[in-house]
């Protein structure tokens, strides 16, 4: 793992090759990540593989996560690995919603079930991100995933479809405003609800 | 309630025949391989569909072929997704453990440690060194019976169908060792965070030596029964080869890799789990066909009996979960006594413990490659995030590469060597 | 004549008489429930995508005819099995012999040519 | 079977007489008639698909094989294609893209069809009550035995495949519901099995006098509880 300094010294190095992409570098329990702008990702992951010394060949997991109350809402996460150092450097690049109303109010309630909002159902306006694809090939099927449950649409995909929900599905289920779905369970109290369940 | 989710109710009796959404994508596939293919008339694109004998689960192949030979496969998947991830962040840390190892239903205890060492490292406990022992027993012992079930199952799709009965006899001894340490055959929750929920049984050191002597001279029994049958090498040699850096580029881990000729390994780079202290080799291929895969898996098994040989002779004593109060429970015993044991106990069963809000990426070696497990904490008693990077998810890009051109017998031989597990992929 | 004939006949008589009522009965009995699903194909699980016709390609058909060329040599050897032993003479044997040798004679060119395995 | 084996011992002894002995002879002893010969000969010879879902397929496999036998019922010819096949184990939790290929694989079985809901995740959604699991198999298909368990041990699976049986033969054990003859989730056992307890009655007033279910109205203050 490349220890503080080592990031910060990455961060440079990137910074002065393409202005403006690291905006922040995080190094807590042993991962050392760099926070990037969501609009040069493919210069930062391109700069991490390619430069001789670095070489971080090997794109483990490319995975998304909606940290709603936090503002901007989405992140996508890369994690590089260079397999003959054995370091692992994680990039993370973060997407407001462009869906929801403006930043400061977003009423939608964190964890909790919100009938209102954009719950994600059918929001035409996706927030966007470049697609790795070309650079590593194995993010086909992680960026469609991210694309299923988050509704991040990644520019320049091949095939972006959705890819473990049914194709006709409405709505993303990881988003945090998503409800969990489901039913109540059935106990004496609240059973005559739903009167002959038992048949 | 979700209402828009199209639940099939049970008295219409849905119009099964109904259009079915993913018809686009069999049509696609038809016309790139027929513009592929340049002849037309003679490509014929099929679905080996959810439910069939031998796709290892409900995995969707949509194939189109000409005569026998294959131009395309498109597999498509979600048969069997079950939402975890969303369940999971609807639950403390502590029930989170069960939902995590029933997605990749074959090693279940190599997620509950992706899991568990993820939150550890979030909390930064320390785990004692018998708890982490017993881990790697346990863990060694489910990629055993992973194997087995995997070496079954693909050599009953090549026709050897007594492999099957032979594989799944030392399956069940491997499981009566886990229903005798743990108590359950499978999905067992053993795992805690902060080290093993219960000391093993006096007995069970015995009888794992007892396995570990006898495992040996088994997979030497299924060697002679699948090393020289003619069909077994005619299938699988020189079939399904992808150049190590095309394998290196889908981002493949696991035996796949090693077969591939890369020796990448995690459990001898991982810092975490006591591996360091084992010695043991890592099998690689050299020309990465089917007969590599299977010869890297076969022995892989007899490494991990090594491993469990060593670490059941080398079993620290002390205690077999940290005790940290504000993350484990206190033993029962001093419930009666000590008050704040009492409270220590009510605080964390009512609500469970809190991870202060950070994130972390922790990867282990799973029998079927890299799983990582990544948990995003928001100081809640809930995890906020908690996504799993499943290994057959990512190696199920390799078979469009491994099966285009050859026969429908090799895509066979190709997906039983695959071993893909549809509950890891489809989460 | 027609004795050592009869074992053949009691024989035949019992075959299809046991085949004719196991088939019989099973339509006979099993209850008989059609549904517009169940007429359909049965394709994994999925609703069928038998899209338009289609052809087989060559090389199925010239498995095919092989094996018919080589099936019907075999069920000229039964007559032959049935007056060997009777026979005992040389002449018998080397008849077959050609006959054999003949249609070896056919397979090895079958093979030669690549007709054996799959384009 | 350890009852069984009891009042066959005490027959050889010959001190088993009267009502048992009758019973005794009547359950051993096949009657000539030809339904219960057929539902014999049917519950002996069943075919089960070669269907796995998830986990629970695991334990069923295991059941095939040679520790817990499935042979030893009969049943051990599975059958890839459910035209040739009359059992359907749903092994594994069943999500909603699946559904209508399992009711499509249900349909396209030919009668007489039997379905074993194996494990709680086919029983009732089991652990995973969320927007991605059919909660409970029978909401979409008739159901003849549930198996709990997760997964159900090969044992627990074999009794239960031994309770479809018994069912095929038409003496099925009865649930607890038709034992009690409770109504929902009642727990009250009956002072004979006859006539309804004063507290069923209540129940089932209380049924009549809800207006009926809209999902709209009480769903919503369900879905808020259960936040």
């Amino acid at each position: 793992m490349p220890d503080a300094p080592g990031l910060e010294l990455i961060a440079q190095e990137i910074n002065a090759a393409h202005d403006g992409t690291v905006i922040e570098t995080a190094h807590e329990r042993g991962t050392a990540t760099l926070i990037v702008d969501s609009e040069r990702v493919l210069e930062a992951l391109r700069w991490l593989r390619d430069t001789p010394e670095h070489e971080y060949r090997f794109l483990a997991s490319v995975h998304a996560a909606d940290y709603l109350p936090g503002e901007p809402r989405f992140g996508v996460h890369y994690e590089l690995l260079n397999m003959p150092r054995v370091e692992r450097v994680s990039v993370k690049a973060l997407l407001a919603d462009p869906a929801s109303p403006s930043p400061a109010t977003s009423s939608a309630s964190p964890a909790g079930v919100s009938g209102g909002g954009s719950n994600g159902v059918g929001t035409l306006v996706l927030p966007e991100i470049d697609s790795c694809v070309e650079l590593f090939p194995t993010a086909d099927y992680q960026e469609r995933e991210a694309y299923d449950f988050f509704g991040i649409r990644f520019r320049g995909h091949p095939d972006l479809r959705r890819i473990l929900m049914p194709e006709d599905y409405v709505g993303w289920p990881l988003r945090r405003d998503f409800p969990i779905g489901g039913e109540p369970v059935l106990f004496t109290h609240n059973e005559a609800e739903t009167p002959h369940w038992y048949e | 309630m979700a209402d828009e989710i199209k639940i099939p109710m049970a008295e219409s009796g849905i119009d099964a025949g109904a259009e079915d959404p993913s018809l686009a994508v069999v049509e696609r596939t038809a016309a790139e391989a027929a513009e592929r293919a340049g002849t037309d008339e003679q490509v014929m694109t099929i679905n080996m569909g959810p439910h069939h004998p031998a796709t290892h689960g409900v995995l969707r192949l949509v194939v189109s072929l000409e005569g026998e030979r294959v131009l395309d496969v498109r597999p498509i998947v979600g048969y069997v997704h079950t939402g975890i991830e969303k369940s999971c962040e609807d639950k403390s840390y502590w029930k989170v453990i069960p939902f995590v190892e029933r997605m990749d239903y074959l090693s279940y205890f190599f997620q509950m440690e992706a899991f568990c060492g993820c939150v550890e490292r979030l909390l930064e406990l320390e785990v004692p060194d018998r708890a982490r022992y017993l881990r790697v027993i346990h863990m060694e012992l489910n990629r055993i019976h992973s194997h087995l079930v995997w070496l079954g199952t693909t050599a009953l799709d090549l026709g050897a169908i007594s492999m099957f009965w032979y594989c799944f006899r030392e399956r069940d001894r491997i499981l009566d060792l886990f229903e005798m340490s743990t108590g359950q055959r499978m999905h067992t929750r053993y795992f805690q965070v902060g080290g093993v929920f219960e000391d093993i049984p006096a007995g069970f050191a015995g009888k794992v030596r007892d396995f570990c002597e006898e495992m040996p001279e088994r997979v030497d029994q299924y060697e002679a029964l699948l090393d020289r049958n003619e069909i077994f090498l005619h299938r699988t040699k020189g079939v399904g080869i992808v150049p190590r850096e095309r394998v290196l580029e889908l981002g493949v881990t696991g035996p796949l890799l090693r077969a591939a000729g890369e020796p990448w390994d995690l459990r001898k780079v991982s810092d975490y789990l006591p591996y360091g202290d084992f010695d043991f080799q890592i099998p690689v291929g050299t020309v990465g066909d089917g007969y590599d895969r299977y010869r890297v898996r076969l022995q892989e098994i007899r490494e991990s009996v090594r491993i469990i040989a060593q670490a059941i002779d080398g079993l620290p004593e002390g205690p077999f979960i940290a005790d940290d109060r504000k993350v484990v429970l206190p033993p029962r015993d001093e419930l009666g006594t000590s008050m704040e044991a009492l409270i220590h106990h009510f605080k964390l069963v009512t609500e469970g413990f809190r991870v202060p809000p950070s994130e972390l990426y922790n990867p282990i070696e799973s029998p079927r490659g890299e799983l990582g497990c990544f948990v995003v904490a928001d100081g809640s008693a809930k995890p906020a995030r908690v996504h799993f990077r499943d290994p057959s998810f990512v190696n199920l890009q390799l078979l469009p590469e491994m099966c285009r051109g050859g026969l429908i017998a090799d895509l066979i031989q190709n997906l039983g060597m695959l071993d893909p597990i549809l509950g890891g992929i489809d989460r | 004549m027609l004795q050592s004939y009869l074992p053949i006949l009691v024989f035949a008589a019992l075959g299809v008489l046991m085949g004719g009522t196991f088939a019989l009965l099973n339509g006979v009995i099993g209850p008989r429930r059609p549904s517009r699903v169940k007429d359909e194909p049965y394709e994994c699980g999925l609703p069928t995508q038998v899209t338009r016709s289609f052809r087989f390609g060559v090389s199925f058909y010239l498995v095919a005819m092989l094996f018919i060329l080589f099936d019907i040599e075999v069920v000229f050897l039964y007559p032959v099995g049935v007056i060997v032993q009777s026979a005992e003479s040389v002449f018998v044997l080397v008849e077959i012999g050609v006959f054999v040798f003949l249609l070896m004679v056919a397979l090895v060119f079958v093979w030669a040519r690549g007709a054996l395995d799959w384009e | 079977m350890r009852e069984r084996q009891l009042r066959a011992r005490d027959l050889l002894r010959g001190d088993l007489e009267g009502v048992e002995l009758e019973e005794y002879v009547e359950q051993s002893v096949l009657t000539t008639r030809l339904e219960s010969m057929q539902a014999w000969a049917r519950a002996n010879s069943i075919m089960p698909l070669t269907f796995g879902l998830a986990c629970c397929a695991i334990e069923f496999m295991s059941m095939v094989t040679a520790r817990h036998d499935l042979a030893r019922f009969g049943a051990e010819a599975l059958r890839a294609s459910p035209r040739q096949a009359d059992m359907l184990v749903l092994s594994g939790r069943l999500s909603i893209k699946m559904a209508p290929v399992v009711r499509r694989l249900y349909d396209q079985m030919l009668e007489p069809k039997w379905v074993i809901s194996m494990g709680a995740c086919s029983s009732s959604g089991g652990m995973f009550a969320n927007y991605a699991v059919v909660q409970g198999a029978d909401k979409m298909m008739p159901i003849d035995i549930h198996v709990p368990g997760c997964p159900p041990r090969p044992e627990a699976l074999l009794h239960g495949f031994n309770k479809l049986q018994k069912k095929i033969r038409g003496n099925p054990d009865l649930g607890w519901r038709q034992r009690y003859n409770a109504i929902g989730t009642e727990e009250w056992a009956r002072v004979e099995p006859g006539s309804p307890s004063a507290e069923a009655l209540a129940a089932a007033k209380r049924f009549s006098e809800l207006e009926p279910y809209e999902p709209g109205v009480s769903s919503s203050t369900a879905a808020g509880e259960q936040d």
